[in-house]
């Protein structure tokens, strides 16, 4: 398989099928193409995972110069930490073209191109190995999210797509200015100037450097999480966006802020790293107990996901920053949870305001007498997401709470065990005013699910399902990279110990 | 071998140049505004020329070639821009276009 | 008077006959007359390249500037038929600041030309050189043509896009309800001459 | 054999996988028999499992997959099959089967019964999986899960407000327990390293002597998961409201089974327990507290479940207060017969319940003896044994960890005492139910009354089965000591002998406490004569005896107010202050650097005039003074 650049055909093909759309006139053949070229995508990531041997550091590289005069490469890998999320993002993207084949009638065309646009964006920037490709694509990204939510969003969609872009076009330029930084530092201690990712988490670099640095990429990273302060431009976003958006908002979009932190912030920048850890660890914990909190108030049932997504991703924030192997795994294992779980969360919520036209909690009851199998997979993704054991949820949250116990900061996992009674209240509350009870009476003529939609959370519910039962098949892809991590880590406390 | 002195030919060239400047600033007729860039450009041109010649470097009078081309491209598309203009907005007068204005 | 005194007067009456027609051009206010003193610029600049021994970019100048570009720009005035209507104020508010601003940046390039250009390396192009492949044509024809034959290819391209957009912009069709695509081009052209008289006469325009 | 010990939980678990699978369009009314075979097959695997191991019951276990390997953290699936999970077993399969085919007559006509017979099997499923953990980490995950299940049942009839509200106010309690839980088990990976049973129980002593006062602290946390999950105080308000469920869940999971789960988990962690007197000392205080506390609200309950479920509450407590001074075998002696009497109670009360079209309150019943006969006399006997009387299931083990507590040292005394007081109310409110329910007068309209009806034989077969069981369960604890649990049971809790905790009592002191407690019981029954029978129908006139005490209890001492009012309206109010504080101060904030930009990119909009002249007058401009900077500076 060496010879084939797998990799590039994994992150270009939806390109490619993106172009071929263009060219159609038929709603049935720009769909054919579009799930053809995801699926393919799907398929080869999964080839991917098959032909991956875990511990081995990059694979599947590929390189040539691309503007070698700056030491810029176009320059491909995975290792285990981006290859689940490339598989999380190539299946998700499939189920959401696949969804919108029932639900999305206006503007096809723009819209599977923009799908498609967004799958390249969101597949380059975990598989980028070069600090300039990396930005582009973190950076394409934003232009497809910006008009699926600019277009088929919803009445405030204007306010919130310019919050959306400029908040995260805030983060990502002082990032920028860090990478060129890096770039110079770097070349200037070694005489090599590159971009390569690898190569430049090789060096070493001075505590206050570290701690600018740091910062920088820091602002990007937490503004996409997001971490408090950073999320208010989150539930607006999820609130006016499309169905489709918001599964790929929050199953992918916000661990583009995971993967910075455990790809850049803490190889480049250990001892930042380690010294912003106090401060970061409380704003997770915050970010746990009050975003739960806040959930736990809202009347928008789009909101109260948005925002316990908020409460989720603290516990990833808090997993990376317990600098343990355990805690890394969790986060890691969260990250793909939350993406398939509030992914699903989203399409539940999509597919009911489809048939009742109301996201209002208050408007809604009873919808379980008329929609018994949307009630079952409901119910199983409210309650993954509370972090039931035995689904995926639980074993990221369990893993980030071992880590914080192993590094000793057990008083921020004895707090952040206080939000998973927070997450049962809102999502129970929550399940319990929307689906039981009894039934309204403009309700009476709901349909329950059709066959493609029960397949499309079936699918992701016997993931979830996969990866709580035996969450080995896929801690096994990262845990040798995430140990590498750690080790590095590990390596500077004790020696910066040992100056003191 | 340049007579007279290069200075001259580029004192000429920057008169040249201002003077085309003044016409864009100065006229209300979108096509003497035009009109003026060429003199820009032909405020160019001299300048090239002149170091062509007093550097003994053909290059200098290659580019002019180009700096016609970009004239030639320029003056088509322009002036097909004032004719959709001026049947669109019934005027040529420069300061009562203002769309980019924000 | 030897020829360098000679050549020196012919400069200087090209270079002054430039500025003049130049200095023409931006203060006629008939825009037919303001095109024939761009003719008249471009004529004495292509004495100039003469005095230059860029006998070929003449020849150039002539045959663009006053065969091509600037009958545009007079059949375009035709086609609008403007040539009556400009008589209302002809000069922006600004002129007097420009006007300034454009002879302090006159005198800071003269300034900036006496003091602080250096003439650089000499080039292998002597004119022992250009005489050798045969006069200027044949020179320019040998860098044009064998050194930059990329970029003078890409120009053409570029000239094409010219064409083809210019083509594309003068066939729009005007938007308006009564749009001229039912008129004939006198009809329009007439209406559009009542258009600009009324406005003219109206003392409410805006400036 | 034992290398089949998979099967057990495997066949409920198939079950309910095709019953949730093809149930609601296919199989409808034969999702029954799938549930009841699952169940059945896993009583014959566990009972095989049982008879081969009887002999020897040293723990085994068999591996199924790994869980998850992270660093130093590694964790499998292990299934572990030893004396007390044997016991287990049987009990909880026994009595599930005994339950399924009770349900199959009981939801008959409920157009849910699919999904009943759905959620069935998987909490039968999760239960077995429970007590058949080889690790913390597994007994948790089932925990949990055992704990949906409920949620599932209980808002099984989901229409009903009450009924969701139940549900949710279940869960919430619990995850409250399960938080201590997963902080004790959090910290004994930090301890210990590890997860697995044997080894944390073979580095308990190693860990005591290093880091005094840890184990303390981990088996408080357990505890508190104990408390949630076995309803004890204060966390016991779910269990009343959770019978808000079909009555053969309460029998099954609100009596018999689940809320035992947190006897078993502090009896599993004995070796740990006996370390720490503190804890024991907890345990056993908060066991008899909650045991009178739950029998004094049980006194004046109306609803026949409600008094079962106080009841159920108050028996848990005896058994934690056998767990706390270290009578680990009396306790689970005790959860076993438990399940028997109080299953029957449970069931026998819905066999009224369906009898009677639905009627809980017992103040609209009476003389049902005549209607329903057989309903009539298994609950006597459930009464009877729940009660404490010779020879019956509940005198046995309800008279042996009375022993234990009075001969476990001065704080017995204080225990006994709350103990034998727990037990005398408790033989006054289930005669007091069984008085209203059955004998006297019927309060109910002539019309209705004369539709009740006995239940069909499909429920009354189980009833008299689980009987049988209730007056012969108690017969493994005979003679006292040294019956056949005893033995069983004796390695498992070898560790409590080891720390002295275990006293054998004399032959005489047995007779004695024999006596004791069966003239406590006999004492109660006639209270309840006098006062239910005599005097009938007599709620009202006894609650004028007291008004002020009879309103505390019935208000269950305003415990649930107190709670709705601070912990869940503090929370609501807490969560609008934060949902108001992120809007309008982080969302603020945001906004008015939007506005600030804003505004002054307004300022200078106006700069923009749109004029290409302006602009081109700027450019020049711009020029005119970087040549001016550019001339000076060479200057």
């Amino acid at each position: 398989m060496d010879s084939i650049p797998i990799l590039s055909i994994v992150l270009w093909l939806p390109l490619i099928a993106a172009v071929i759309v263009l060219f159609l006139r038929e709603r049935r053949a720009m769909f054919a193409v579009a799930m053809a070229g995801s699926a393919l995508s799907l398929i080869l990531s999964v080839a991917v995972w098959a032909g991956f041997s875990p511990g081995d550091g990059m694979q599947f590289r590929e390189s040539f110069d691309w503007l070698p005069a700056l030491g810029i490469q176009y320059a491909l890998g995975v290792d285990g930490i981006s290859l689940l999320m490339v598989l999380l993002n190539t299946f998700l993207f499939f189920l959401c073209i696949v969804y919108a084949w029932a639900s999305v009638h206006d503007r096809v065309k723009e819209y599977l191109f923009t799908m498609l646009l967004l799958e390249v964006g969101i597949t380059g920037v975990f598989l980028a190995l070069d600090f300039v490709l990396f930005y582009v694509f973190w950076e394409i990204m934003l232009i497809p999210m910006y008009v699926l939510i600019g277009v088929w969003g919803g009445e405030r969609r204007v306010y919130a797509t310019v919050k959306f872009v400029l908040y995260t076009l805030f983060g990502s330029l002082l990032m920028l200015v860090a990478i060129l930084a890096l770039y110079f530092v770097y070349g200037n201690t070694t005489g090599v100037y590159t971009f390569d990712i690898l190569e430049l988490t090789q060096g070493t670099y001075g505590e206050r450097f570290q701690l600018w640095a740091f910062l920088a990429f820091f602002l990007a990273f937490a503004i996409k999480v997001p971490m408090v302060p950073f999320h208010t431009w989150l539930p607006d976003a999820h609130v006016e966006a499309p169905t489709t958006g918001s599964v790929i908002l929050a199953g992918i979009l916000l661990k583009m802020g995971g993967y910075g932190f455990i790809r850049f912030s803490l190889p480049l920048f250990p001892d930042a790293s380690q010294a912003a850890q106090t401060i970061i660890l409380v704003l997770s914990v915050i970010a746990i107990l009050y975003g739960a909190m806040v959930a736990l108030m809202q009347t928008d049932l789009k909101k109260l996901i948005a925002y316990s997504s908020v409460s989720h991703m603290g516990f990833v924030t808090l997993g990376i920053f317990s600098f343990t192997q355990q805690g890394l795994d969790g986060a890691m294992m969260q990250m793909f949870s939350h993406g398939l779980v509030t992914g699903a969360l989203f399409l539940c919520v999509g597919q009911l305001y489809e048939r009742t036209h109301d996201r209002r909690i208050a408007n809604l009851g009873g919808l379980a007498h008329r929609l018994p199998i949307f009630a079952a997979l409901f119910l199983f993704f409210s309650l993954a997401s509370i972090g039931l054991p035995g689904l995926s949820g639980f074993v990221g949250e369990f893993m980030v709470l071992l880590g914080a116990f192993v590094a000793d900061i057990r008083i921020f996992g004895v707090l952040a065990v206080f939000g998973i009674i927070l997450s049962a209240a809102y999502m129970l509350w929550m399940y319990w005013r929307v689906m039981l009870g009894s039934l309204k009476e403009v309700h009476r003529r709901l349909e329950d699910l059709t066959r493609l939609e029960t397949a499309i959370l079936a699918a992701m519910a016997l993931v979830t399902l996969w990866a709580g039962i035996q969450p080995q098949v896929f801690i096994g892809i990262f845990t040798a990279d995430t140990s590498g991590i750690v080790q590095a880590l590990t390596a500077t406390e004790v020696s910066s110990a040992l100056i003191k | 071998m340049i007579i007279p002195a290069l200075e001259y030919y580029l004192v000429l060239g920057a008169a040249l140049f201002i003077i085309g400047l003044l016409g864009v600033l100065v006229r209300r007729n979108l096509l003497i505004v035009f009109m003026s860039i060429e003199l820009i450009l032909l405020g160019a041109n001299v300048t090239f020329v002149g170091f062509a010649v007093a550097l003994n470097n053909m290059l200098g009078q290659a580019f002019v070639i180009f700096s016609l081309t970009v004239a030639a491209a320029e003056a088509a598309v322009g002036l097909a821009i004032i004719v959709a203009l001026s049947r669109h907005r019934d005027t040529l007068n420069v300061d009562e276009i203002d769309t980019l204005k924000g | 008077m030897n020829s360098e005194t000679l050549l020196s007067l012919i400069f200087a009456y090209l270079a002054l006959a430039c500025v003049a027609f130049a200095v023409l051009v931006i203060m006629l206010r008939n825009p037919v007359q303001c095109a024939l003193a761009l003719v008249g610029v471009v004529f004495h600049l292509a004495g100039i390249f003469i005095l230059l021994r860029a006998e070929f970019l003449a020849a150039a100048h002539i045959i663009i500037y006053a065969g091509a570009i600037i009958v545009l720009f007079l059949f375009t005035m035709m086609l609008l038929n403007l040539g009556v209507v400009e008589r209302a104020r002809q000069f922006h508010v600004q002129a007097p600041l420009a006007i300034v601003v454009g002879a302090i940046l006159f005198l800071e390039f003269v300034v900036l030309t006496g003091a602080t250009i250096t003439v650089g390396a000499q080039g292998a192009h002597s004119p022992a050189w250009v005489a050798g492949q045969g006069g200027n044509v044949q020179a320019l024809g040998q860098v044009l043509f064998r050194d930059y034959l990329l970029p003078f290819e890409i120009a053409s391209v570029l000239l094409t896009a010219a064409v083809v957009g210019a083509i594309v912009l003068a066939k729009q069709k005007p938007r308006r309800p009564r749009s001229s695509s039912q008129m004939g081009v006198g009809e329009w052209m007439a209406e559009r001459y009542e258009k600009a008289k009324t406005r003219e006469q109206d003392p409410a325009e805006p400036r | 054999m034992v290398q089949v010990a998979w099967l057990i939980p495997a066949l409920p678990l198939i079950a309910f996988a095709i019953n949730g699978a093809l149930g609601r369009t296919y199989l409808k009314k034969r999702t029954g028999i799938i549930a009841n075979a699952g169940v059945l097959g896993a009583l014959v695997v566990s009972v095989l499992l049982f008879v081969a191991q009887l002999d020897h019951a040293e723990p085994e276990t068999v591996s199924l997959w790994t869980w998850a390997v992270s660093g130093d953290f590694a964790l499998d699936i292990v299934l572990r099959v030893d004396a007390l999970t044997l016991v287990m077993l049987l009990v909880v399969t026994s009595v599930s089967f005994m339950v399924h085919v009770y349900s199959i007559g009981y939801m008959d006509n409920d157009p849910g019964f699919w999904r009943f017979f759905t959620y069935l099997p998987l909490f039968v499923f999760a239960m077995i999986m429970l007590v058949m953990a080889n690790n913390l980490l597994v007994l948790f995950v089932f925990w949990e899960a055992v704990g949906l299940c409920s949620y599932l049942l209980i808002g099984f009839w989901f229409e009903r407000q009450s009924a969701s509200a139940a549900a949710v106010k279940a869960f919430l309690t619990n995850r409250i327990g399960d938080v201590g839980f997963l902080i004790g088990l959090l910290l004994i990976w930090h301890v210990f390293g590890t997860l697995n049973y044997d080894e944390i129980f073979s580095l308990a002593p190693v860990v005591e002597a290093a880091r005094p006062g840890i184990l303390t602290l981990i088996c408080l946390m357990l505890f508190v998961g104990a408390m949630g999950k076995s309803a004890q105080f204060p966390l016991h308000v779910w269990l009343p409201d959770a019978m808000e469920g079909p009555t053969p869940v309460s029998a099954l999971i609100h009596a018999a089974t689940m809320v035992t789960a947190g006897v078993y988990m502090v009896a599993r962690f004995n070796p740990l327990y006996v370390l720490s007197s503190t804890a024991m000392t907890v345990v056993a205080l908060v066991g008899a507290f909650t045991a009178l506390f739950a029998a004094t609200i049980g006194l004046t309950q109306n609803d026949i479940k409600r008094v079962l479920a106080y009841s159920t509450v108050s028996q848990l407590g005896l058994m934690f207060m056998a767990l706390g001074v270290g009578a680990f075998t009396a306790a689970i002696f005790h959860l076993a017969t438990h399940a028997f009497f109080k299953g029957l109670l449970f069931l026998g009360s819905g066999s009224v319940i369906h009898g009677t079209d639905e009627e809980q309150d017992m103040q609209r019943m009476g003389g049902l003896f005549g209607k329903m006969p057989v309903t009539g006399a298994t609950y006597i006997i459930g009464g009877l044994a729940l009660s404490g009387i010779i020879p019956l299931a509940g005198f046995w083990s309800k008279d042996e960890l009375l022993g234990a507590t009075l001969l476990s040292g001065d704080l017995g005394y204080l225990l006994f005492v709350l103990g034998a007081l727990a037990s005398l109310l408790t033989a006054v409110y289930t005669f007091r139910m069984i008085f209203l329910t059955f004998f006297g007068k019927t309060r109910m309209a002539a019309e209705r009354f004369s539709h009740v009806h006995e239940s069909p034989r499909v429920m009354t077969v189980p009833l008299i089965v689980l009987a049988v069981g209730a007056v012969g369960a108690g017969f493994v604890g005979v003679p006292p000591e040294h019956g056949l649990i005893h033995n069983y049971l004796h390695d498992t809790f070898l560790a409590a002998e080891f720390a002295g905790l275990v006293h054998v009592p004399s032959t005489v002191f047995v007779l004695a406490l024999m006596a004791v407690s069966t003239v406590i019981a006999l004492l109660g029954i006639l209270v309840a004569y006098g006062i239910f029978m005599r005097r009938s129908p007599a709620p009202e006139s006894v609650a004028g005896l007291a008004p002020p005490l009879h309103a505390l209890l019935v208000n269950k001492y305003y415990l649930d107010d107190f709670y709705d009012a601070v912990l869940a309206g503090g929370t609501r109010t807490a969560g609008g202050l934060f949902a108001w504080f992120d809007l309008n101060i982080v969302d603020g904030v945001v906004n008015l650097i939007g506005l600030v930009v804003r505004g002054v990119g307004g300022g200078l909009r106006r700069m923009q005039t749109g004029r290409l002249e302006n602009y081109a007058f700027s450019v020049a401009l711009g020029t005119a003074l970087v040549l001016a900077f550019y001339i000076m500076m060479a200057r």
